[in-house]
């Protein structure tokens, strides 16, 4: 109700950033999942290193690896008004509803200058979206008498979280296996510009029927989340449709932005993912794509769908950059292959930017994967929090992340070979998870995204399961969302 | 023996005299009120209290936006919004909706518990009966019997989960070379309802097993001799003697399978998944998951009404055993 | 501090009254046998005075206390179950401990006094076994020892004996008697068995379908039995009725008449429907009527059958009266009251009687019981000199 | 013949009524043997099979999880040791069988009271308060938990006194007693359930000796017919904590997780799913060894599930 | 049909042979009773013969077929047993009919037969109630009834009466009897009651810790013990018995000496060890000893105790041999080989003898029985004439 978060007794001042009086000292509890509390102690030294003051005492709480779990657990902890952790790690796909119900620290009005700056001028723009509190939450009436649950603190751009790690899928292939086919990946930039979904099949295709693999293009295609919030949004998005028109209305107003499921843009994408699946025999069939990944795509989630590419026993898979890095150590441990046959390429598309309706949509598009940290509202140390923070912004700290602890951050200049030099596996492969970071699309969060999302997911996988046309799985989709908008 | 009596004779009297046990002295409704005390103060403290409070909740409009749970008090909308159909959108699957049976929460849940139950019941007995046997090894026999029991819903879920997950494990090759499956079928309601039963036959039989067993045990032998020179086959000694005698203990766990059942959530989720096979409690947790909690609490409650008229039919049998005996 | 008091109990069960309206007053160190027939409600009334029901009406005093409603374990009782109960989870030593254990007795003499009672119950390799290792008889004695290891100050014993062979009756009857001597408690005794009833008790209370019948010294319930149940059902085999009316001076029946003076006998009022009791071994063959001295006269009768016993032979006989019943009735053994033409006679073994032979037989006088027939009420026990005796029952009016 | 059924019936380890029983099995001769060992193996070979299989995922190496047919891909034990490395699982299973433990003696202890007044004594109410303890199991995890959770952490007012102000309840956050509680309560039900119909079914006449003797009647439960109802009470026990031992949905609230703060045994299992790829070895061989605690509870408990005591009690 | 024959069976325990080489065999419609000390083996005799225990060795044959592992199904037996063993879910009516049932007999002649059962049983008021509202004694009656219904081959009885009162008893007694002459079914009983042994049995199996001692008729048994247990077992109160040895034309006991003839009783050698055994009713004050044809001479005792029965009085002798022992192991009622010191006496109840009186007694010779003290087998039963006898086990050896 109050804001900014009731935190606030302890010093105002608290932007300095080089703690020395009262504010600075104390414990700040940081929530990380066990990558990072493996590794707590060159993690502390890390912050220390990057700035942080030595009176601020760093600890960390493990929790699970399971983004759904952790964010049931912040939602009891907040509600309960647990002063602990004083700083969360959340998932970009569910910063958002924390944000909107008031139950974190606005960062815009705690964060040094330099800071925002920094993050204006170097970061991803996806990612602080998804951070950011939406313009308008709810729409219609509800929204401007209801001022106590209606809309975040604050005006659209307020920053609440700021990205820790972030995740944009790319194709990961085998270039080994493309070249023996006769294509020529380095020749064409395929790791910088993105092909159309048709050529794509046809180079997969061919490479498959070349090559003594199982399966050709691998993906997780499953009734889960990872359908609705990046796997189908990629294939939508890259033939220029949408869940709510454009990327404006991503987060809101509930209510009052269109539900554009039942569009052109989406049916075709539907019936690509169908031909993909299964061939031109599919009565959706779209002519010019060729089959070219496994039924089992339909049950996988990433686990099952990783493990066959990292075994060497498919042509190409769309995943999350730590595939990358599993892939290229399962190729360095086996007898014939290497990392060198590990290629990469942003998400193909079918529709470019210019052609689609909506503004921001169309062309390549990566899912927006990742974390944010943001600031426990109750926390007795919301300016140490807040200079964690600011510590882990810096470059030997992000550098750190990027090395030691192995994944991606939000801060652009980490994806440039020159800044970061060739780190293993990453180097070959950071131009294209620019690209696709650049092109990011982040999932439609709202507070009613869980029960949108599964919809979606289950609508989804109903149609490139075949067990339902395109037409009317997305019209009574579109009902569905609809009504969920207006639940609210 | 003359000399220790005035001994013992003198303890026996103090124990005789010595302040009596207090609750010997209560009538026997008011030993039996002592005596559920303890129940009553735990189960009012840790379930009945959180059912009021939860049910009060459900009286109240969901609350998406605010950090409080709920929002403002509505009455039984709720309950009246969600059973006629106007929640179907939030709820991912519907309560009860006879164009697509499954599809719809009820129907799916009935099937399963019918099937699952009745298979458990026949295994059940059948584990029990051979572990009611002597013979060498039957120790680990009955370890082996019981262990599925002791599997966590998490794992006995991943067991099944990779066994027919595509890629991994080879379960659904050898399920399709035997016709039985379709090629996706841990996306197809009708084989993921095979693998949630069979998942749940393998685990929860143990549970009928030791309940029967123990009623087995509880069997007087002497009643057997008795039944056996009276002339019983081994098949008559079990329909006269051993069924009646170890029914009581099997409605028990009939009883609490069904319930049990009625409320499966865990090993769906952790297979085909909820959107897949939608179950009572599947909509209780995925409102619950996304924050209506309101939605989440009236659904918790129409599932226990539901709950409640499936056990009726256990109750009414158990009321006809009490009078006969 | 044994006395036990039982004042108007009932005890009723949803279709039958078990026990009705009991008054019982047992002195302290008494022996107190209950017998009557199966289903009389002996054991309910021991199970009231154990605590283990409470009854419907009436109340229960022990050493002076209102115990009625108090739990059984303040009432300083051991008690020996019918069904004997024994613990099926512990060994012999621990069921025969159990109560010692529960009162924290050490263990010294836990050990002394178990093993001193499974001496007296010749059980003493047993010790170890479990229940279900012994045979009928061992677990009935451990169950007795059970009681006997506590010393209470009320013993209640439900057909202890019941499974034990007649050696190990005998020797547990006198262990028993030398236990209540030297103990000095009161006990109440069921038994069926008339020899157990005769030679233990103080007094035997007969029961009847839940009535106190008769409350007296054994060779009172069997010399003057209060009414025709008592004298029915005390003595095995049971006492020959024979029904009649009294007439003038004699009491005239179908088979033969009994002489009495009037004088001697006022009770015997003319024209009174009676019943003649006499017990078996009051009625002999004509030839050893020399040995009485008052015979009554000879009755003509052909025996059925004969049963030896060993020391004794049983001779069913048929009166000739006026005319001989057929023989086909013959074998019933259950004489009582059953009309005048069937006689149980108890000879010597060494009798040279044999089946199918017309004798005479005569009975002795003095041992010949007369009955209301109506009320069943005996009017006298001696036909020959009347004693005082009161109207009904006079061993029951005697305790109350 | 005869000589050697007898002595073998005698060698086995279990009694008497095991050789009764054995003779039972044994007269009707080779048919009926062999469709019980037929029937035997079956049970065993289809419970045993899933086991068998997370056997084989556990030894298959992670990144060969292709396909697992009925041998691993590969041999690699390591991956039983790779799981305590890379979280404290044994820890995990030290705080399950602490709270499980706990949870179990609660539960037997409050159950066999109420077990003995439903089962052995007649008073008001006394459907009524059965179909309400019933009624509690209806109800899916989700309909305590919010509740639960506010009160664990201190943020429900018990009462107000003028004098000493607001009463608050327990913060019991990421300590055993905010599961052990609410876990007591859940479970209570089916185990008085079982007990009750256990207990109802003991001679009234064993009961009344041990009262005779000297006994209470809290005392008569505890020496006679607890001991008596061994089998409904192993099992009572065993199903009690084999639930609380698996249980993850108030545990998931009540701890944060973290080994060192109570978090149980499923906490630490799936605790092995990463972000985006799970350790499928680590968690199949966490299972396996996750369930050895409750193979040896069930090893000891089941001398007691087949207790057969009652025969030879009663002569009636 | 009904022919049962056992074999060489033998049951061993984990620390006891309860049956030891066990040799029967019983003809189609006899009436075997066992007999013996509790604990001697007879109820595992009864389970080996009904199939529910399979016996150690040896081998059981049913109507010339070998059952030894035959089901108890297949045997056509009925069984009371000793535990009653009531199935505690069904009704009266339900429990007795449980095997008629089985066999599928239309409702009719189920119905039909309970009622004639009940009725002989008298528990007709009884068929609804459940086990646990019954008497002891009506659920024994109960279990007999279950057996009777069935109308099998052979009926094995172990104590069925056990729990019944005297009248109730002898009633059961001739019902059975009757039965067994009407079903023309063998019978094999087991009981510890002398009476119901003695009027019932074709013959008498006595057993001792598993070994069969004798079996013959009834009162071959009683008169001619094959040795000293069955002299002992059999007859209550038991027999006396004076330790001796043989001189030359008399036997010497410490008390007293009877004179034989040796040229008619050839057996006994001078010089050996034996033991005199003679029952109570054999022992007579010398004042009545003109009864007797062939008296002892007169034997000086003094009464110690009187324990009168109704019928009879014992009287506990002590002799006044050389040096009377003292009277304070007096009322030890198993007189059993208990020395030469102690004699009991059965006298009629209008018998004026007193506690602590010197008297003279007699005793039968014609009934004295004397036994070799070292193996206990009888020498002869007749110190007046020899009968033609074997050695040991007359009675065994004449079966086996
Ligand atoms: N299961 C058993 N284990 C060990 N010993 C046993 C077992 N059953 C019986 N016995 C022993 O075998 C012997 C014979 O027992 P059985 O029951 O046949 O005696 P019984 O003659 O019927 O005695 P009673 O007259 O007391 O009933 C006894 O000593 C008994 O203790
Ligand atoms: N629980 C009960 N419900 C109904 N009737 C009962 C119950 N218990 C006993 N009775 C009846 O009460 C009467 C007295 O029973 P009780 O056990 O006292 O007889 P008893 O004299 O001991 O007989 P017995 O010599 O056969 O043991 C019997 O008729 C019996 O059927
Ligand atoms: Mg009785
Ligand atoms: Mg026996």
């Amino acid at each position: 109700q109050d804001g900014a978060g009731p935190g606030a007794g302890n010093g105002t001042d608290g932007t300095g950033g080089d703690g020395g009086d009262g504010g600075g000292g104390g414990t700040v509890e940081m929530a990380m999942p066990s990558n990072v509390t493996d590794r707590a102690e060159d993690t502390r030294q890390a912050l220390y290193d990057a700035g942080l003051s030595e009176d601020i005492d760093v600890s960390f709480l493990s929790t699970s690896e399971i983004s759904g779990d952790v964010q049931a657990q912040y939602r009891s902890w907040l509600n309960a008004g647990r002063e602990t952790p004083d700083v969360f790690r959340m998932d970009s796909g569910w910063t958002i509803p924390f944000i909107v119900r008031d139950q974190l620290v606005n960062l815009s009005e705690r964060l040094s200058q330099e800071a925002q700056s920094m993050l204006d001028e170097h970061y991803f723009e996806a990612p602080l979206e998804s951070a950011r509190a939406p313009a308008q939450a709810v729409g219609g009436s509800g929204g401007d008498t209801d001022t106590g649950t209606g809309m975040g603190g604050g005006p659209r751009g307020e920053l609440y979280g700021v990205p820790w790690q972030v995740g944009f899928p790319t194709i990961q292939y085998r270039s080994d296996l493309v070249t023996d086919a006769g294509f020529d990946p380095e020749g064409n930039n395929w790791g910088t510009e993105p092909m159309t979904w048709q050529r794509f099949s046809e180079v997969i295709s061919e490479t498959h029927g070349n090559a003594d693999v199982e399966y050709g293009f691998n993906w997780q295609g499953t009734d889960y989340v990872g359908l609705s919030c990046c796997t189908f949004n990629e294939f939508m998005s890259t033939w220029g449709g949408a869940y709510f028109g454009g990327r404006d209305t991503l987060f809101g107003p509930v209510g009052e932005r269109p539900v554009t499921v039942n569009e052109e843009p989406v049916h075709q994408a539907l019936r690509m993912v169908r031909t993909l699946i299964h061939g031109s025999d599919d009565e959706q069939a779209l002519d010019g794509y060729q089959q070219i990944s496994p039924n089992a795509v339909l049950e996988w989630t990433e686990g099952p769908s990783l493990s066959p590419f990292t075994n060497g026993n498919a042509v190409a898979l769309r995943y999350w950059p730590s595939g990358i890095f599993e892939a290229a150590t399962a190729f360095e441990e086996s007898d014939n292959l290497s990392p060198d046959d590990l290629g990469t390429m942003p998400i193909p598309y079918a529709v470019p930017e210019a052609e689609s309706e909506y503004e921001g949509i169309g062309g390549t598009a990566s899912a927006l994967g990742g974390w944010h940290l943001t600031v426990n509202p109750n926390s007795q140390n919301v300016d140490a929090a807040v200079q964690v923070i600011e510590a882990t912004m810096q470059q030997s700290f992000r550098t750190f992340q990027f090395s030691e602890l192995g994944y991606l951050t939000g801060d652009r200049r980490l994806f440039d070979p020159e800044n970061v030099g060739d780190v293993d596996p990453w180097g070959p492969h950071l131009e294209t998870l620019r690209v696709a970071g650049e092109n990011a699309i982040p999932r439609p969060v709202t507070v009613v995204w869980p029960d949108q999302s599964s919809q979606i997911a289950s609508r989804v996988n109903a149609v490139i399961a075949q067990q339902q046309a395109p037409e009317d799985a997305m019209s009574a989709l579109a009902g569905s969302l609809e009504e969920i908008e207006q639940s609210v | 023996m003359a000399t220790s009596d005035e001994r013992g004779r003198g303890r026996l009297r103090s124990a005789a005299v010595a302040p009596a046990n207090w609750t010997e002295r209560l009538s026997e409704q008011g030993f039996a009120y002592v005596l559920l005390l303890p129940t009553l103060l735990l189960v009012s403290t840790m379930a009945l209290w959180p059912l009021v409070s939860t049910f009060e909740m459900s009286l109240r409009a969901d609350a998406l936006f605010s950090a409080e749970y709920v929002g403002e008090f509505v009455g039984f909308e709720n309950y009246v919004e969600l059973l006629t159909g106007e929640r179907n959108a939030i709820l991912g699957s519907p309560f009860l909706d006879f164009s697509q049976p499954f599809q719809s929460a009820l129907t799916v849940t009935l099937i399963y518990v019918a099937i699952a139950v009745t298979l458990e019941t026949i295994i059940g007995f059948g584990q029990a009966l051979v572990l009611d046997q002597s013979f060498r090894g039957r120790r680990w026999v009955r370890v082996a019997i019981l262990i599925p029991w002791a599997v966590p819903i998490a794992i006995q879920g991943l067991i099944f989960w990779l066994f027919f997950q595509p890629g991994i494990g080879v379960g659904t090759d050898v399920m399709r070379y035997l016709g039985i499956f379709s090629e996706n079928p841990l996306i197809n309601t009708t084989d993921t309802l095979i693998i949630v039963i069979v998942a749940d036959v393998w685990k929860t039989s143990a549970f009928m097993a030791l309940l029967i067993l123990a009623g087995l045990q509880s069997v007087d032998r002497s009643l057997y001799d008795v039944a056996k020179v009276a002339g019983a086959s081994k098949i008559q000694q079990f329909r006269y003697i051993t069924f009646p005698l170890v029914l009581p203990a099997l409605l028990v766990a009939l009883l609490f399978r069904t319930i049990q059942s009625m409320r499966v959530y865990g090993i769906i989720e952790t297979t085909g998944g909820c959107s897949t096979l939608p179950s009572l409690t599947c909509l209780v947790v995925s409102t619950f998951r996304s924050g209506r909690y309101a939605t989440s609490a009236a659904v918790a409650f129409i599932t226990a009404g539901i709950v409640a008229l499936v056990a009726m039919v256990y109750i009414v049998k158990f009321a006809d055993l009490e009078v006969g005996t | 501090m044994g006395e036990v008091k039982l004042e108007h109990v009932t005890k009723r069960y949803a279709d039958v009254t078990a026990v009705d309206d009991m008054n019982l007053d047992i002195e302290d160190g008494e022996f107190v046998t209950l017998v009557g027939p199966s289903g009389c409600g002996k054991s309910t009334t021991l199970e009231t005075i154990a605590g283990l029901t409470i009854p419907s009406e009436g109340t229960i005093t022990i050493a002076g206390d209102d115990v009625t409603t108090k739990p059984p374990k303040d009432r300083d009782i051991a008690m020996v179950f019918q069904n004997i109960a024994l613990f099926p989870h512990m060994d012999v030593h621990d069921n025969m401990s159990f109560g010692l254990r529960l009162r924290d007795f050490d263990s010294e003499e836990i050990d002394r006094r178990v093993e001193r009672a499974a001496e007296i119950l010749q059980i003493e390799e047993l010790v170890d076994r479990m229940p279900d290792e012994l045979s009928g008889g061992q677990r009935q004695r451990v169950a007795i020892g059970r009681a006997i290891v506590r010393e209470p100050a009320v013993f209640l014993m439900d057909e202890p004996l019941a499974n034990l062979d007649a050696k190990l009756r005998v020797h547990m009857r006198t262990e028993l008697q030398r236990l209540h001597k030297e103990l000095d408690t009161t006990i109440i005794y069921v038994t069926h068995d008339q020899a157990e009833a005769m030679t233990m008790s103080d007094r035997i209370a007969v029961m009847n379908e839940g009535h106190l019948q008769q409350i007296a010294p054994p060779l009172v319930c069997y010399d003057e039995p209060a009414n025709l149940f008592v004298a029915g059902f005390i003595g095995s085999p049971g006492m020959n009725f024979v029904e009649g009316t009294v007439e003038a001076e004699e009491i005239r029946t179908e088979g033969f008449d009994v002489a009495f003076d009037p004088a001697q006998v006022p009770e015997l009022v003319e024209g009174d429907d009676v019943t003649i009791g006499v017990r078996p071994e009051d009625v002999y063959p004509a030839g050893e009527a020399d040995e009485l001295a008052n015979p009554t006269r000879r009755i003509r009768a052909r025996t059925d059958v004969l049963e030896p016993m060993g020391d004794q032979i049983f001779v069913y006989l048929v009166l000739r009266g006026e005319d001989a019943a057929g023989a086909d009735t013959g074998t019933s053994g259950a004489a009582s009251a059953q009309g005048a033409d069937e006689l149980l006679m108890s000879v010597e073994p060494d009798s040279d009687l044999t089946d199918d032979e017309d004798i005479e037989v005569v009975l002795d006088r003095r041992k010949i019981h007369v009955f209301d027939t109506g009320t069943g009420n005996a009017v006298c026990h001696d036909i020959l000199r009347s004693e005082a005796m009161g109207g009904g029952h006079p061993g029951a009016r005697e305790e109350t | 013949m005869a000589s050697q059924t007898a002595e073998e019936g005698e060698s086995d380890d279990d009694g008497p009524i095991a050789d009764r029983t054995q003779e039972a099995i044994r007269n009707p001769g080779g048919a009926y043997q062999f469709l019980f060992y037929v029937v035997t193996a079956f049970f065993l070979v289809t419970t045993l099979f899933p086991f068998y299989w997370l056997l084989v995922l556990a030894l298959t190496p992670g990144d060969r999880m292709t396909n697992v047919g009925l041998l691993p891909n590969g041999f690699n034990p390591a991956s039983f040791v790779e799981m305590f490395q890379r979280l404290p699982f044994h820890v995990y299973m030290f705080n399950s069988i602490v709270i499980a433990l706990t949870t179990t003696l609660i539960v037997l202890l409050v159950a066999s009271f109420a077990g003995y007044a439903f089962g052995r004594l007649q008073f008001r109410g006394k459907t009524a308060l059965l179909l309400v303890l019933l009624a509690i199991s209806y109800f899916p995890p989700a309909a305590f938990i919010i509740p639960l959770f506010q009160f664990f952490t201190g943020n429900v007012e018990i009462l107000t006194l003028p004098a000493v102000g607001t009463i608050s309840s327990p913060n019991w956050f990421n300590t055993p007693g905010a599961m052990v509680t609410p876990f007591s309560a859940l479970f209570l039900p089916l185990s008085i359930f079982i007990l009750t119909t256990f207990y109802s079914q003991i001679p009234d006449g064993l009961e009344d000796a041990a009262r005779v003797e000297g006994a209470t009647r809290i005392g008569a439960l505890f020496r006679v017919i607890i001991p008596l109802s061994a089998p409904g009470v192993a099992t009572a026990g065993v199903l009690t904590f084999i639930g609380v031992y698996n249980e993850f949905f108030i545990s998931f609230l009540m701890t944060d997780g973290q080994a060192q703060n109570w978090a149980p045994i499923v906490w630490g299992v799936v605790n092995y799913q990463g972000q985006y790829q799970a350790f499928y070895n680590l968690m199949a061989a966490a299972s396996i060894v996750g369930v050895l605690p409750v193979v040896i509870l069930v090893v000891i408990a089941q001398e007691r599930i087949v207790s057969g005591l009652t025969a030879g009690a009663l002569k009636e």
